[in-house]
């Protein structure tokens, strides 16, 4: 993949999630136009650690919960929403 | 109408509901910390000192009164109030609150009973127990 | 494992719940007068100044006791406390209160909404309304 | 029937019941030996205005709500729960 095609994504962590990873966010490469399903499948890949939360993931874009197949832009705010037991 | 939702330091105090005189119905709801809790799912019981709640900020708070706003309209409820701790709170203490007023008790509980179950699915905080 | 049942003259105060530090869920239901009601079934819409509760003593408190007792062994929840006005209560004042607690909401809910459909079919209290 | 054969019962009046019957309370005669879905019945042909209630009644026996088929005695403290919208 070029420069121009790959895009680096940061995204935020919580709970489990950061605990696992021991930081507060990771980053992320995916081609451009990946969507919200591709960023998370792209983040478990490159940080199998991050695995485990996959079946409960989903990721906020702007503070705001993003359907599946949402395109976040690298300069947005990406979240990883992982609620196994929340409140 | 009304929706109030707000993110508070620590442990919440109890608190007696303010009037409503239009309201048939005042259903209110506290979650305590409990002082047992098993450890991991399916886990033996272990005692707990506190639970320690992280907020993804301001995303918890919006989600809260976004949450509130949606259940006051599909359930026809005239008021709904949420507070929830970020941060320690000990067990025993009070970690959230969520006050309901409404014509009638049914749509009061059934408002309460959808505003848990989401909030646990779609708002961003999470509980790390502090074991004893 | 505790049930209080009190059958009280006039209005009630709002309160705070009590601390529970053993329960994770604290649910409180209160019932206010509402300021307007239907004239009779399917009527039209009239002002109240006050409901009057008529209740048969002593077995209205002991049914209350009763009913407590059986939904706490029921939902197996920790307590219920459960306040009702005898004699005239003004609109927008609280009439009863009932106040359950739980280790989890689930049961917390199940038990009150079950006490209060029965407590309106088996409880011999009445209301008349004062019309304004 | 002889005096043998019939007790008179007293029945207490609440809430609709009371201010139809404007009365706490009626005297209903029934035969030795009549449990309460009889009482209720021979309560509703003996004061015509309590009919309206029937539907919904029960009597409480001693300050506990009775099965139909209990069998109260005159000396008891009968009372009619019709409870249309308590509470």
């Amino acid at each position: 993949m070029s420069d121009r095609e790959t895009a680096r994504f940061r995204v935020l962590l919580f709970g489990p999630a950061r605990e696992r990873a021991s930081a507060d966010h990771v980053l992320v490469d995916a081609p451009v136009g990946t969507a919200c399903a591709g960023l998370l499948q792209a983040m478990g890949a490159q940080h199998p650690a991050l695995a485990f939360v996959l079946p409960a993931a989903r990721l906020a874009v702007n503070h705001a919960l993003a359907p599946a197949d949402r395109v976040p832009d690298p300069g947005d705010e990406i979240a990883l929403i992982a609620l196994v037991d929340g409140g | 109408m009304s929706v109030q939702a707000r993110i508070v330091d620590g442990p919440l105090d109890p608190q007696a509901p303010e009037a409503s005189p239009g309201s048939g119905a005042v259903l209110r709801f506290e979650g305590v910390v409990r002082p047992v809790e098993p450890q991991g799912p399916g886990g033996a019981p272990r005692e707990l000192a506190a639970l320690h709640y992280e907020t993804y900020d301001p995303m918890a708070e919006r989600s809260l009164a976004a949450l509130a706003t949606e259940m006051l309209a599909r359930h026809r409820v005239h008021a709904i109030r949420v507070l929830h701790s970020r941060g320690r709170v000990s067990a025993g203490a009070i970690s959230f609150t969520l006050e309901v007023r409404a014509a009638h008790r049914a749509e009061a509980i059934a408002a309460l009973t959808e505003f848990i179950d989401r909030m646990k699915r779609d708002v961003p905080i999470w509980k790390r127990p502090v074991w004893r």
